[in-house]
């Protein structure tokens, strides 16, 4: 049915299509392409680090991986952080996002206020937060106190330390889901809010039914982003709690480098790797197949 | 900055019975100022322990009868905490990496997101997946291939290390192709009838129109590189091509308990250019594209 | 590493990685000084910072001091981090058959990079010199493998008990605990409640390291709870140790767990009287707390016992004689007497000679904080810590036993055994894959 | 001179074929008006014109030349989009120059001449500096009527360009586009749903249907005589009503019976179902007695203006009436009516075709 000048621009339109996606393939396949291969190969294999010699194991490091405790573990933790974390963080983000999308007095303040915890380096915001959730002697615990609750022992409780480093999360993230959805709000008409004004529609109606969604794809896009995003949180269990109490805090990627880079067990730290990749894969798939269809592109 | 709320009529003498009128006034126009006020205090508390704690003495810092307040203001921390490391040095690096990183993903993030945003070709969905590996890998899993490549590279301890794992973003090219999508496609017909081919239409229409998105990701981008810490550690020698902060990393060290005042003095110099740039770009966010009208 | 290999890399991968030769186009930024004059020897050395950011500085003038003493050595200092970071860096440039000339691991390391066969064998060396009479018996053992000398050790540390003087004082106690069993009761005595509802605790045990303490409670009952080849945590001594502990959380005078950073906050803060750290803590805890510090032995049960944290300067195996040769002529130039004496008044750190703290500014210093000799008379009872291969995941082993039972969650003989047999057989795994 | 000539024109989704071999001539200065329902391929049509869709067969000639794969810009037209797609980033002036500062290689001051006499003729000098997010919704339209004027090109393009108006401004943009195409001569080609707006401005009217054309004419002509029941009921509101009735034939003509009546008409063709095409105005309603053809039950009055419509049950069929408001029936009442048979149409029940007269 096609007859050739139509293939033709068809075929150009594809060859423009890959010229323009050239420049980031070679940079993908030289630094994220090629570790995925090696780490899959290692997977296979035993590799320490630091030295050239490999032995092929087979599926021994995927056994491993079942009777693995402190896998599960951390898998499980890993699960209920991102639970917690992204839903909470989004919403707040999101009234953050709308609150501030106006003429607001005081506005460059409160979005520089709320946005400045990315900002911070974590190993600095990490150290931070340990004196704030100080026992005792801690803000957060003489808060608490004020209010007359029972004091908590954060950080070093198995029970709270993990919900502890949630709650920094949501102050350390917010404010970044919160920037990309403030740039999403930006781009929806005006009118469509002046209109709805006009209607005497609520304020919690325009949120629900106008804004998310026309910024539908946007918000698809910080989940997303949020998933991976805590599938690679790292750092403050690194800084704050190198995973304790009793494994309480140890998260997979901070598990993955535990035994990449400390145990030198790159085989078993491959194997690690592909599993959450094969995991978070299959989540996003899921998210794009329960949220992607309803996402609405003004541009369509 | 314009403002809706013209504090000269908050303020406006009550008539007869004004008064209570003119409160209930300012109340239900502030509203979002008494709700944002406690929430933005409870958000910055943090940043203010961090200054506080830059200026007071070691003693101060634990000591629960010392007060919230430094008694003096101990300004030589800064002096003291720049003396660990030529943080000069870091400064600038910091500078060329973070910024030619940026300005490398900017580049392959618009080309690709046009792509997957406007063209059509075969293995498009496949492709887009294969981009997104790039973000639902661990990092920490690639860097022992890419230290070996860096190395086979030649570029070990040099700046270009810094910055050739991040030149491709798929997260960068994720979100703008998001908002190439929200871009109406009768204004690249629009501009084709006027003369433009895909390159024109990309720059003269999806560029300007999606810019609170790339100041977002640039943003963002900057964030995160500038804080980058382990890769850069992993890959360099020289103190000539090193970055923030690992001169931050000197401070709060692991054997002993952190260097509180420094450690927070350095985080406070750290973050301050990164503080600016942030306020000067989201007011260009705010000013040039305020409600566009894209329709 | 020479520029010729550099650039040889760059044709060959270079055209290979199409897209990226554009970066090596521009690796003239490299950094590195591309050449020295050529009779020189370049000797890189890779060294953590665990106390204070001033490391950074006093190692640069060592440094430069050396370099300016030695005509024919350069020695380029690198900071790498945390200990592990330093390890991490180290082990990653071994892997590409381009180590450092000479690094400064933590001691525990010794039997990783012996798996690696990366370590330059100095015994030779060490006999020709005064090494084996001067320096500090139990520190100079932390280098030893098999009888055979893989480094000198430059800044070793130890774990000592901090108290609060002031403390000790209201509460009317003249002196500090000896024994297990005065621990227990001083930490009672110093635990403070109001209503219900704790002020103060007796003792903390420094989270994080609380491994690297609890080594050192096995020692203080006459075990060493490993060999080279295994661990004997499930050692009747070492069960009641941890029944100990649990004697000291279950009396509500020391917190079940802790972090290393908050320990010491807590400490500095007044939350509790006690506190198991380092030594190498001694400077910023004698500096930044608000009331006197003092320093003790750590209490002895069947003896006094200790175990060595820092590290030896070791050398890497893989290089030529005279890079060696230089190596070790930087290695020990660190360790000479007056280095060490310098370094040790400067960082906390223990001096590694005795020679060491017999000069005379050592003497004035120790006068001036007498806290720091503690812990060089508490080194006589000690060794090195956990030296067996795969350490890293050992610990994480013992860690997570001994917080389960802190937490109540498991028997202290039934977590210790099960840390045992699973350190063991990573153990295993890893002698096994090296024959 | 500039004529646009679509010769079997066709297109298809991924093998889904949506247009089918359009034939279309349209004259130099003509307003041709493609209209019909939505996703009957009127827009892709006009697309394929622009060069925004590829044709995937048959060919497009403007001027006598061959553009089928010629890109947008290089084929001489211009074209106002149903969201007028102004650059939202630009100021009406800019909008205006950036095609020609693209594509010709007009001077500055040339240029400036253009937009200026564009913005004259619009009404819009006043608005020039200004950005589309500061415009109102016919602002807007002038604008980009004025962005395509300059161009100064052959045809002219309108994809439903007035249907974001409101209904007042809807009829006076209506008027200033007739006379814009009067006064300059422009050749058109305007898209719409909406069948008020194809009879009024058209000079000429395509309807499609499911991607196929059904019929070409003047608005009269399609009015008066459609080709087939989907142009008859598509044309005219309210529209025209459609009785299924049985034919005969007979005589000269043929006799044409409805359950509730019996009557003759001049067209003739084999025995079979037809059905009976009456316009609204072509009903006569009278008293239900025997000078009526039939009788019905008036169900619903409307009035509309000067006029009012009744909708009459005739057996099982419905049909719609047009009144003077004087004489407007009483709802539920008996009434006569009768039709105009000089103009009811006979379409075939099967095909849907006209049946022609002889």
């Amino acid at each position: 049915m096609v007859t050739g000048p139509a293939l033709r621009a068809r075929v150009s339109e594809a060859g423009l299509a890959y010229l323009l996606l050239l420049p980031s393939l070679v940079f993908l396949a030289t630094f994220t392409y090629w570790p995925i291969l090696r780490s899959i190969y290692f997977s296979f294999h035993d590799v320490v680090l630091g030295s050239n010699k490999i032995y092929f194991l087979g599926f021994e490091n995927y056994e491993r991986l079942w009777t693995d405790k402190l896998f599960w573990k951390s898998l499980g933790n890993t699960v209920f952080y991102t639970l917690v974390t992204i839903p909470c963080a989004i919403t707040v983000a999101l009234l953050l996002a709308v609150a501030l999308d106006s003429k607001l007095r005081g506005m460059t303040f409160y979005r520089s206020a709320f946005f400045y915890p990315v900002m911070i380096p974590s190993v600095a915001a990490g150290m931070v937060w340990v004196f704030l959730y100080a026992p005792g002697y801690g803000p957060i615990n003489s808060a608490i106190a004020a209010l007359g609750l029972p004091k908590v022992e954060w950080l070093y409780d198995a029970r709270w330390a993990l919900p502890a480093i949630i709650f920094m999360s949501i102050w350390k993230y917010a404010g970044y889901f919160m920037l990309i959805l403030l740039a999403a709000l930006q781009m929806i008409p005006a009118d469509l809010h002046e209109a709805a004004k006009l209607d005497g529609v609520s304020a919690i109606d325009r949120l629900i039914h106008i804004t998310v969604p026309l910024i539908s794809p946007t918000l698809y896009f910080v989940i997303i982003i949020g998933l991976l995003h805590s599938y690679q949180i790292f750092d403050y269990v690194y800084v704050m709690t190198q995973g304790g109490p009793a494994d309480a805090t140890n998260v997979l990627t901070f598990y993955i480098y535990q035994n990449g880079f400390q145990y030198q067990d790159i085989g078993y730290a491959s194997t690690l790797a592909n599993v959450l990749l094969l995991f978070v894969g299959g989540l996003i798939t899921l998210v794009a197949l329960v949220f992607g269809r309803r996402v609405h592109y003004l541009g369509r | 900055m314009a403002t809706l709320q013209d504090p000269i009529e908050l303020s406006a003498p009550a008539t007869s019975r004004g008064t209570l009128l003119a409160l209930r006034t300012a109340l239900r126009r502030n509203w979002l100022h008494f709700v944002l006020l406690p929430l933005m205090l409870f958000w910055i508390s943090p940043l203010a322990w961090i200054i506080i704690t830059s200026l007071k003495s070691r003693t101060e810092v634990f000591d629960p009868n010392a007060g919230i307040l430094p008694a003096v203001l101990q300004w030589g921390n800064y002096p003291a905490a720049m003396a660990v490391a030529p943080f000069g040095t870091y400064l600038i690096n910091s500078v060329l990496a973070t910024g030619g990183i940026l300005v490398c993903e900017l580049i392959t993030i618009t080309l690709a997101a046009y792509a997957f945003a406007r063209l059509n070709f075969p293995g498009k969905n496949i492709l887009f997946t294969l981009f997104l590996l790039q973000i639902m890998f661990p990092i920490y899993a690639t860097f022992l291939t890419n230290f070996v490549t860096v190395r086979e590279l030649g570029i070990l301890n040099s700046l270009p290390a810094l910055i050739v794992p991040f030149v491709a973003s798929g997260y960068g090219t994720f979100m703008l192709r998001q908002a190439f999508r929200q871009v109406p496609t009768e204004l690249a017909d629009a501009a084709r009838l006027d003369g433009c081919g895909h390159l024109g239409i990309l720059w003269h229409v999806y560029l300007p129109l999606v810019k609170p998105t790339l100041i977002a990701f640039s943003i963002i981008a900057v964030v995160t590189h500038w804080n980058d810490y382990m890769w850069p550690l992993l890959v360099t020698n020289s103190e000539s091509v090193r970055t923030l902060p690992i001169g931050l990393g000197l401070l709060a060290k692991s054997d002993s308990g952190a260097d509180w005042t420094r450690l927070m003095a350095a985080t406070v110099v750290v973050v301050s250019p990164l503080l600016l740039f942030f306020v000067i770009f989201q007011r260009r966010f705010v000013d040039s594209f305020m409600h566009a009208g894209l329709k | 590493m020479s520029v010729k290999s550099t650039i040889s890399h760059i044709s060959r991968r270079g055209v290979l990685l199409g897209g990226a030769a554009a970066v090596a186009a521009s690796a003239g930024l490299r950094s590195r000084p591309a050449y020295a004059a050529p009779d020189k020897v370049k000797v890189q050395f890779m060294y953590p910072v665990g106390v204070s950011g001033d490391i950074n500085k006093l190692v640069s003038t060592m440094i430069s001091k050396f370099n300016a003493a030695h005509e024919k050595i350069e020695v380029e200092a690198i900071y790498a981090g945390s200990y592990d970071n330093t390890e991490q860096k180290v082990i990653t440039a071994l892997g590409v058959g381009d180590p450092p000339a000479t690094w400064l691991p933590i001691n525990s390391a010794l039997q990783t990079f012996l798996g690696l066969d990366a370590l330059a064998d100095v015994t030779d060396k060490a006999k020709k010199t005064d090494i084996y009479q001067d320096f500090i018996p139990g520190f100079l053992e932390t280098a030893v493998s098999d009888g055979k000398l893989y480094g000198l050790p430059f800044q070793p540390s130890t774990p000592v008990l901090y108290f609060n003087a002031d403390a000790f004082k209201a509460a009317g106690i003249a002196k500090p605990p000896v024994t297990w069993d005065e621990l227990l009761e001083v930490s009672k005595a110093l635990t403070v409640r109001e209503n219900g509802e704790l002020k103060r605790w007796g003792l903390t045990i420094g989270g994080g390291w609380h491994d690297w303490i609890f080594e050192c409670f096995c020692r203080q009952n006459a075990l060493v709870p490993w060999t080279k080849d295994k661990v004997l945590f499930d050692k009747p001594e070492a069960v009641d140790a941890l029944e100990f502990w649990v004697k000291l959380v279950k009396a509500g005078v020391m917190p079940p767990a802790s972090t290393w950073q908050g320990s010491a906050n807590d400490f500095m803060a007044g939350r509790t009287a006690m506190l198991y750290h380092s030594t190498g803590s001694l400077t910023n805890l004698r500096t930044s707390s608000p009331f006197k510090v003092d320093v003790a032995f750590m209490p002895k049960n069947k003896t006094f016992g200790a175990c060595q944290g820092g590290g030896p300067i070791m050398i890497a195996k893989k290089q030529s004689d005279a890079a060696i040769e230089a190596s070790w002529t930087f290695a020990k130039w660190m360790t000479s007497t007056d280095v060490q004496s310098q370094w040790g008044r400067d960082t906390g750190y223990l001096a590694v000679r005795k020679s060491s703290w017999e000069t005379p500014e050592m003497l004035a210093y120790l006068k001036e904080v007498p806290q720091a000799k503690v812990a060089l008379e508490q080194s006589a009872y000690a060794g090195a810590f956990l030296q067996v291969p795969g350490y890293h995941k050992v610990r994480e082993y013992l860690k997570s036993a001994l917080d389960r039972t802190l937490a109540g969650e498991i028997k202290p003989d039934a977590a210790l055994k099960e840390a045992a047999d699973n350190s063991n057989r990573e153990i295993q795994r890893l002698l096994r894959r090296r024959s | 001179m500039a004529e646009v000539v679509l010769q079997g024109v066709s297109k298809s989704y991924q093998g889904k074929p949506t247009v089918h071999a359009v034939d279309l001539a349209v004259a130099d200065k003509e307003f041709m008006v493609l209209v019909g329902p939505s996703g009957c391929g009127k827009s892709t049509t006009l697309r394929m014109i622009a060069g925004l869709e590829d044709i995937t067969a048959g060919r497009l000639l403007i001027d006598g030349r061959d553009v089928t794969h010629a890109e947008p810009q290089k084929r001489d037209i211009a074209m106002v989009f149903q969201s007028y797609a102004l650059y939202p980033h630009m100021t009406a002036y800019r909008n205006m120059a950036f095609g020609l500062l693209k594509t010709s290689s007009l001077s500055k001051p040339e240029i400036d001449r253009r937009i200026r006499e564009a913005a004259e003729i619009l009404h819009i000098t006043h608005l020039l500096e200004r950005k589309p997010n500061v415009l109102s919704g016919g602002e807007r339209q002038r604008v980009a009527i004025g962005r395509a004027l300059v161009r100064q090109p052959k045809v002219f393009l309108f994809d439903e360009p007035l249907s974001n108006l409101d209904a007042k401004l809807r009829t006076h943009m209506r008027g200033e586009l007739k006379r814009l195409h009067k006064e300059l001569g422009l050749t058109v080609i305007y898209v719409t749903h909406d069948q008020i707006e194809a009879m009024t401005l058209g000079t000429r009217v395509a309807i499609l249907s499911d991607g196929r054309l059904q019929q070409v004419g003047a608005p009269m002509d399609l009015y008066m005589r459609p080709q087939n029941t989907f142009v008859a009921t598509f044309i005219g509101s309210p529209e025209m009503s459609l009785l299924r009735c049985a034919m005969k034939p007979n005589g000269s003509g043929s006799v044409v019976s409805h359950p509730a009546f019996t009557t003759h008409v001049p067209e003739r063709a084999d025995a079979g179902e037809i059905l009976l095409g009456v316009r609204p105005e072509e009903v006569i309603v009278g008293p239900a007695d025997g000078t009526a053809l039939a009788c019905g039950r008036v169900d619903r009055t409307e009035l509309i203006g000067s006029e009012a419509l009744a909708e009459i049950v005739v057996g099982a069929d419905r049909l719609v009436a047009r009144t003077p408001v004087t004489k407007v029936p009483p709802l539920g009442a008996e009434v006569g009516i009768s039709f105009d048979m000089e103009r009811v149409r006979v379409f075939d029940a099967a095909s849907g075709r006209v049946l022609s007269r002889l």
